[in-house]
């Protein structure tokens, strides 16, 4: 199948327009060396008939949330994503455009932007974001990059952060160089970074990687006295609940964004979030839309700030970012818009009431313990298992159940469980009769 | 008809305000079932008290705003896209039905691979393929867009030498490479070290040859070059890096030009980066999702990021972590899943055939539309043969009637076209870098070639309708400048 | 800015062409994987010679054009839609949704029912569920719209009598009634008979009770009637024909207005018609598709159409073909099954308790405009209190300045808004009937009504603004009478 | 869940608006005997996510053309519907539109519907359609209705039209006064219609319902000669490769246009094609799109000839149809576009290779036969079994396959199986082996 519309008259009449008399003539800069004998390496093209039926296949070797009941998390959750999203940000105006280069003709787009920056400042409390990263662990990294300055160097870690995001941090560090530190937690959560003159930022995620509840202010209050950044990692959909960013003093927030209206889709495309104060707006990365008037007055909105960009300031930029998720970005303003302050709130008050309801249950069976009982959650909680996770969860999909992930730094025996507000009660209680079940 | 018949629609005033101004208090779009476990309200201490200013409006409000929002945007399916360096092709709709289909679409990234087979086995066909294009033995599918499959081949080639106890510490560019280029040496702890081009737009070999010695870690290079020429010179080139012992990256933005006539692999490139976005069609959503897949010669293989997909004796598929030499992760999980489903369904509509076809038709329109303007536009680099784009120059125009690229751009934009790239390349004046790519037909073609000639002859009898471009548009001009003054960037 | 702010984009000049304007000889968006089996081809005798003159285009023509085509096109999701009697409310997206599951888009209508009981169960619960709104005993989902519900329910009737040994000649039908009506009754079989309508607009009763005789097989009605009014004497309507021994049919486009106030059986009806597409926001399409069920009391359940769906002791659901008495099948399969899925949805969403909200903020809608526009459109009866729509005239401000009520309507096209439906009822000069529907918020009713009293004041201080309008759309006022003189149906 | 964005203040400042005290009020005029007391028999309302996942649930019941490799027919095929077709037509500006009474607000469905009906008259080598009807079996009905006038009133049917037509066609009859009358094939196909002075139409449906060729030019020469209406049920995916109607003589064309670019979606919706003579437009049923120019004296649609119709016509209108399946020709218009002459004449051609290659290896099966030997078909053929056709459908979709539908009429064991460019050799394969298993 090809989708070029040219018939083959076409090609000769436009091979004559310009001298040449055979397409390969086009490639007569090659050097003969280099040039490719034989085909590539691959099959023949197919018709589209041809490769639906092979992507429905290998589709169907999968085996989705729609089949197994999701209460794996770990940064993506199966959160409800209304259909009013999807049937908007798919519009093909959205989806098939490039960059907003030319703004007379990308108001859509930056405008969508524009709401969607008001809203992440609104979510995280903070006064400035931008038009998206690439995802949380990314957005965590370019974060680190705001942080850094002169001698401020070092970057302190809490045991609480993700390990994927760790070692993303861990990989980008090693061009800009530094190695994060990881400050240890007590009992799940706090802990007390040593902030000296050389660090640039503490991170902590809340709720943490446990699910965990963190002490943020009084952390954040050790970093900023140290002259160090407060960056807090967040879970966009507890904050209707939990206090944001802002207000616990972080001074940058970022975020894994996909619980905002985004598929699962084996992990990405998702988006990065990005916050921060006023004051580091210039050293924010990524696009970021303003709204300005055209020259009749009337308001729009433009790219603006390039100046920070690679684009403009190239080896000089902060970032390397260009293309963004931006049509992820569109998503998750519709349904923040679908939300509002009330379903904010309520998806996470409903989130938490699920999770709780879920480590009640689940501890009931013999063997099964929190993690760390005690410890304040929201929507995700570690258990430990009479057996190793991984075999756990294993036999629960045979059951019906992706019953979490595991949690191996904790040891093999932990695993993670995460309930949005999408589980019904019925599939909690399915779920610890499931594991009854597997563990006797 | 007050009208004049611009093919571009004028988009209603664009003067309702954003979302936040539809907010009625009360108003609701959501629902969920009612909570059926007992309440655990979060502890006052760590409660939210002040409400988030988020719009509250009916879901009729939501699919109206942002109807009308999509509408007052230019894309693909509205009509031709020519930036330079972009590849705005068509999109194909079959992408988007095989990547909603639920066993993609709804699978969590950490669930068991006893529950992914199929798409590991999407994901190791893919990058299998994308090594045949290029030339590579194996590739990581993790990067979500190419400046961070750059970033990845930095530190590709960071590790590379570092193991070999031999850190470098200079990467070169050359002078018209891409902004991210220069950007992401920086990041990945390099210096950036510009190489000028030649007055036929390609890398002054000689001056290559001069900056190289035991201290560069590699040189970055796309090619066909951002001006849309093709390096002759290309074996000397990277000939010249390796014997100084560096590396050789491909920024594969424009590998849309020789899909199947060469592979970066046979040209010596060590490391090559694939902007799925642009070369396979995928859709870029008004600046994104993109991926940007990396694949790497044998050698640098050790070191690619994890987990990356293997495939057992038995045919089975597994995420394999535990590789030591690995650079780590350069993604929360594996990349932008959805977007290869859809790559990998134009890699495989178009097979080997196909592809080939994709860069002879995407040459072909390219200096096809370049003849079409040249007497108005000349190129820039009249002595090299542009490949599936061309840099063409508003200088003389300008000259003759003191109206610049931009206006002409504008002036495109009333007659019912996207305009392409202009003032890029930096280092051509009045730049207008224009990929016209291989789906748009002659038809098209020609309709945009008259619309750049009307702006011309416009420039010389009715520069007014230049200088005021667009009328046709929801907003006319913007003011850039004031918006970075008097930042508004939120509600 | 040359615009003057309507809400309503130009879309474009609409000068294209049509797609086989964009042909070229060729050309082609098809692909099929290559014949796999030996050619069969047809003998010569029954081959066809000349090739249909269809387009040949690239997928890339195909999109742009029909992008093209629905960018002019106003729809629900551009805005507010207020057409009397047509129930233009807000589609929920979720209907999509589900409609698309495989489960329901992929299923062949004659599979086994072993095949097929999940969507057997969706028929059975929707059909009760309606039986519940309508206050019926059971009822068909075959009729695929409202028209040929009535001719179903006509059929029933026509079944029911022939089957006493007493078949009747004639069908009472008030004056105000839908075309679709008399013509259902013509087709039926029977001779149509209007009664007219009082002062009120409603059915002048002492007049029905004259026409009414043994001849009579049955009375239509639409209640509240297509004046928006509630037929206050219906226990006497529905009397006087059962007496007679006729029964009495209720046309269900207006049933929004009475959803979970009162039901249709319980005012006497016996046969109902609903429009999913109206009652239900199944979306129209731009005309079509729609859905007609027909729910019956139990003396007419035997007559029926086959099949129906029929639920076993079990629990298991079946498809009944063998029903003696049924009138036959009203369809080739079973209606428009994907429509009923959406209906489904809306249904069950709503629940008994949002039903009753649905009809209470339609008529609430209604009568805040009707209030909001009555000093410059006064309605027509003035009387009586309209339900969920209106009729309001312009023969005042005709009057006063000889502009008629489609300037108004085309005024307001040129404001941003979707005009009324206009001269109908037939029965009021220069009608303008208005249905908001629940789903327009109290801003939307405010900003439309605003709308209409600046095309009144236009009407008296610039009337050409009426006289020329729309200048705001891809076409302006189009020649009819020539189109029907100068008839090109076709390319 | 509610759609009505209505706030409780709202609907008080409304009321007062209208000198109210309640909503109760607005109802005042429905006479209280006749009001509803309680709640409708009905469940309360349900959010988004409980309604998906209900019908996700009940979707799931049923096995679908993914599922179940399909050859059945019956005037419902599984032709290849490709992913433009309806990113096209789903677009929201087309499905939320009503009828096109607005010209100027409506100019891309009338453009659609004039390129629709044009696409007919090319398919049917006929001179004037419409803009639709509901589907074939209601399209034969006004087709009928077309025909019949004056003293002309019996209707023929050819034995080689589908059962549900007639079915159906006995329905309307019974209102419009006519009984159909079958005449009898020999062999499956041709019959000779007694076309007396007071016959309407002879129907024939080519290729017919089982799959056979009709001698359609001589059966329409013999209705022309004796004065009626000439009538032929056609397949639209046909006419790529056979003669169309209006070569063969037809006067009136109908069909079930589900084929072109249509989901199965058990049944509807689909959509009803009709074609005629030019002669016959003003007794052609339902809404018609024709092309004028605006008062600049630029091209536009609009509907015309609307004397015709139940609106203006009222009882002497010669159909009642208002709300027709508009959505649906949209979608077959763009298929045609996909199509394309060559690509209409590939799908005609493949169709009818793979169903002779079914034939050819189902008949090679013992106890399998063809019902009428030597007979040409196109793409669907009916087969003699060892067993009830019902019990070996139901028996192979436990393999896999639907295996085609019973044909009663001409005895239990009969099954009619549809093969469409869709079905691969391998699936054909694969039925045959199934079927050899579950007869042996
Ligand atoms: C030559 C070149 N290199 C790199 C990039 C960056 O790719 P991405 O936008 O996918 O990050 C681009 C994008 O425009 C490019 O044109
Ligand atoms: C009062 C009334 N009756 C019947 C109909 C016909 O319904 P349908 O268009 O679904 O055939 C309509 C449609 O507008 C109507 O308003």
């Amino acid at each position: 199948m090809k989708f070029a519309p040219h018939t083959e008259a076409e090609v000769a009449e436009m091979l004559d327009a310009i001298g040449l008399s055979s397409l390969d003539d086009l490639f007569d800069r090659i050097p003969p060396a280099v040039r490719l004998d034989g085909p590539l390496d691959l099959p023949a093209g197919a018709s589209e008939l041809e490769i639906v039926e092979d992507l429905r296949a290998l589709s169907g070797r999968n085996r989705s949330a729609d089949e197994l009941v999701c209460f794996a998390g770990g940064g993506a959750y199966d959160h409800y994503v209304p259909s009013v999203v999807w049937a908007l940000a798919a519009r093909s105006e959205f989806s098939t455009a490039y960059t907003p280069y030319q703004p007379e003709l990308s108001q859509g787009v930056l405008q969508s932007l524009f709401e969607f920056q008001s809203m992440i400042c609104e979510l995280t409390a903070l006064e400035v974001s931008n038009a998206s990263l690439y995802d949380g662990a990314t957005a965590l990294v370019e974060a680190v990059n705001m942080a850094r300055a002169g001698d401020r160097g070092r970057v302190l870690v809490s045991e609480g952060v993700d390990a994927r995001l760790l070692e993303t941090l861990r990989t980008y560090g090693k061009g800009s160089g530094y190695e994060p530190e990881v400050f240890p937690a007590e009992g799940g959560r706090g802990g007390a970074p040593g902030v000296g003159s050389d660090v640039a930022a503490v991170i902590v995620q809340h709720p943490n990687v446990l699910g965990i509840l963190e002490p943020a202010s009084d952390l954040f209050a050790a970093a900023r006295e140290g002259g160090a950044k407060a960056i807090q990692v967040f879970d966009p959909l507890s904050v209707g609940v939990l206090a944001p960013p802002g207000e616990l003093g972080a001074d940058i927030a970022v975020a894994e964004g996909q619980s905002l209206g985004n598929h699962l889709a084996f992990g990405g495309p998702y988006l990065g979030l990005i916050a921060a104060r006023a004051g580091d707006v210039r050293r924010l990365p990524g696009r970021i839309v303003g709204e300005t008037v055209d020259v009749d007055g009337e308001p729009g909105y433009v790219l603006t700030l390039q100046a920070r960009e690679q684009h403009i300031r190239r080896e000089k930029a902060n970032s390397n970012i260009c293309t963004n998720q931006t049509l992820m970005a569109i998503a998750a303003t519709i349904y923040l818009g679908w939300l509002g302050p009330e379903g904010l709130a309520e998806v996470g008050r409903q989130s938490a009431a699920k999770a709780s309801y879920a480590a009640q249950r689940l501890t009931e069976l013999p063997g099964v313990s929190l993690l760390h009982r005690g410890a304040p959650f929201f929507k995700e909680f570690a258990l430990r298992l009479p057996r190793p996770a991984a075999e756990a969860i294993e036999r629960l999909t045979e059951r019906g159940y992706l019953a979490g992930i595991p949690f191996p730094s904790a040891g093999e025996d932990v695993l993670l469980v995460a309930v949005t507000e999408r589980r019904t009660r019925e599939q909690i209680d399915g779920l610890a009769e499931a594991m009854g079940e597997v563990f006797s | 008809m007050t009208d004049v018949g611009a093919p571009i629609r004028r988009q209603g005033p664009g003067r309702d305000g954003t979302i936040l101004d539809r907010s009625v208090e009360g108003r609701r779009a959501w629902s969920l079932p009612a909570l059926d476990v007992p309440e655990a309200p979060v502890a006052a201490e760590h409660a939210r008290t002040a409400a988030p200013r988020l719009p509250e409006v009916g879901e009729v409000d939501l699919v109206r705003h942002y109807t009308d929002l999509a509408q007052r945007n230019y894309g693909l399916d509205t009509g031709m896209y020519p930036l330079g360096s972009c590849t705005m092709k068509y999109n194909p709709k079959v992408a988007e039905t095989v990547a909603a289909f639920p066993g993609f679409q709804r699978l969590h990234p950490l669930q068991p691979t006893s529950t992914t087979q199929g798409v590991l086995e999407v994901l190791w066909r893919l990058e299998h393929a994308l090594c045949a294009i290029t030339g590579m033995a194996r590739a990581t599918l993790q990067p979500p867009a190419g400046a961070c499959g750059e970033m990845t081949g930095l530190l590709l080639m960071r590790a590379f030498h570092e193991d070999r106890g031999d850190p470098r510490r200079r990467v070169i560019i050359p002078d018209s490479a891409h902004g991210t280029n220069p950007a992401s040496v920086r990041l990945a702890g390099y210096e950036a070290v510009p190489v000028r081009s030649d007055t036929r737009g390609l890398v002054d070999v000689g001056a290559l040859a001069k900056l190289v010695d035991g201290s560069v870690a590699g040189l970055m290079l796309t090619n066909p070059n951002t001006l849309g020429l093709f390096e002759e010179e290309i074996e000397e080139i990277t000939g010249t890096i390796h014997e100084a012992g560096g590396l050789v990256y491909y920024d594969g933005a424009n590998l849309n030009a020789i899909l199947g006539r060469c592979r970066p692999g046979d040209m010596g490139f060590d490391i090559v980066h694939i902007n799925t976005h642009k070369t396979f069609a995928t859709p870029h959503g008004g600046g994104g999702p993109g991926a940007g897949p990396v694949g790497v010669k044998e050698e640098l293989v050790p070191y690619l990021p994890v987990p990356i997909v293997e495939r057992g004796e038995d045919g089975r598929y597994d995420l394999e972590h535990e590789r030591p030499r690995s650079i780590g992760r350069m993604h929360g999980f594996h990349g932008n899943v959805g977007i290869l489903v859809r790559a990998y369904a134009y890699v495989f509509l178009h097979g080997a055939d196909g592809l080939k076809e994709v860069s002879e038709l995407a040459a072909l329109n390219a200096n096809y539309l370049a003849s079409l303007i040249g007497e108005e536009f000349p190129l820039a680099y009249p002595e090299s043969r542009p490949m599936h784009e061309f840099v063409a120059t508003a200088k003389p125009l300008r000259g003759s009637t003191g109206v610049r690229a931009m206006d002409v751009a504008k002036r495109v934009i009333d007659l019912g076209f996207h305009p392409s790239t202009v003032y890029f390349p930096l280092v051509v004046e009045e730049a207008m870098m224009v990929e016209p790519t291989e789906t748009e037909s002659k038809t098209t073609l020609e309709a945009f070639a008259e619309a750049l000639r009307t702006a011309a002859r416009d420039a010389r009898e009715h520069p007014e309708l230049l200088r005021e471009a667009p009328v046709t548009t929801p907003v006319r001009r913007l003011d850039e400048a004031r918006a970075a003054r008097a930042l508004k960037l939120r509600w």
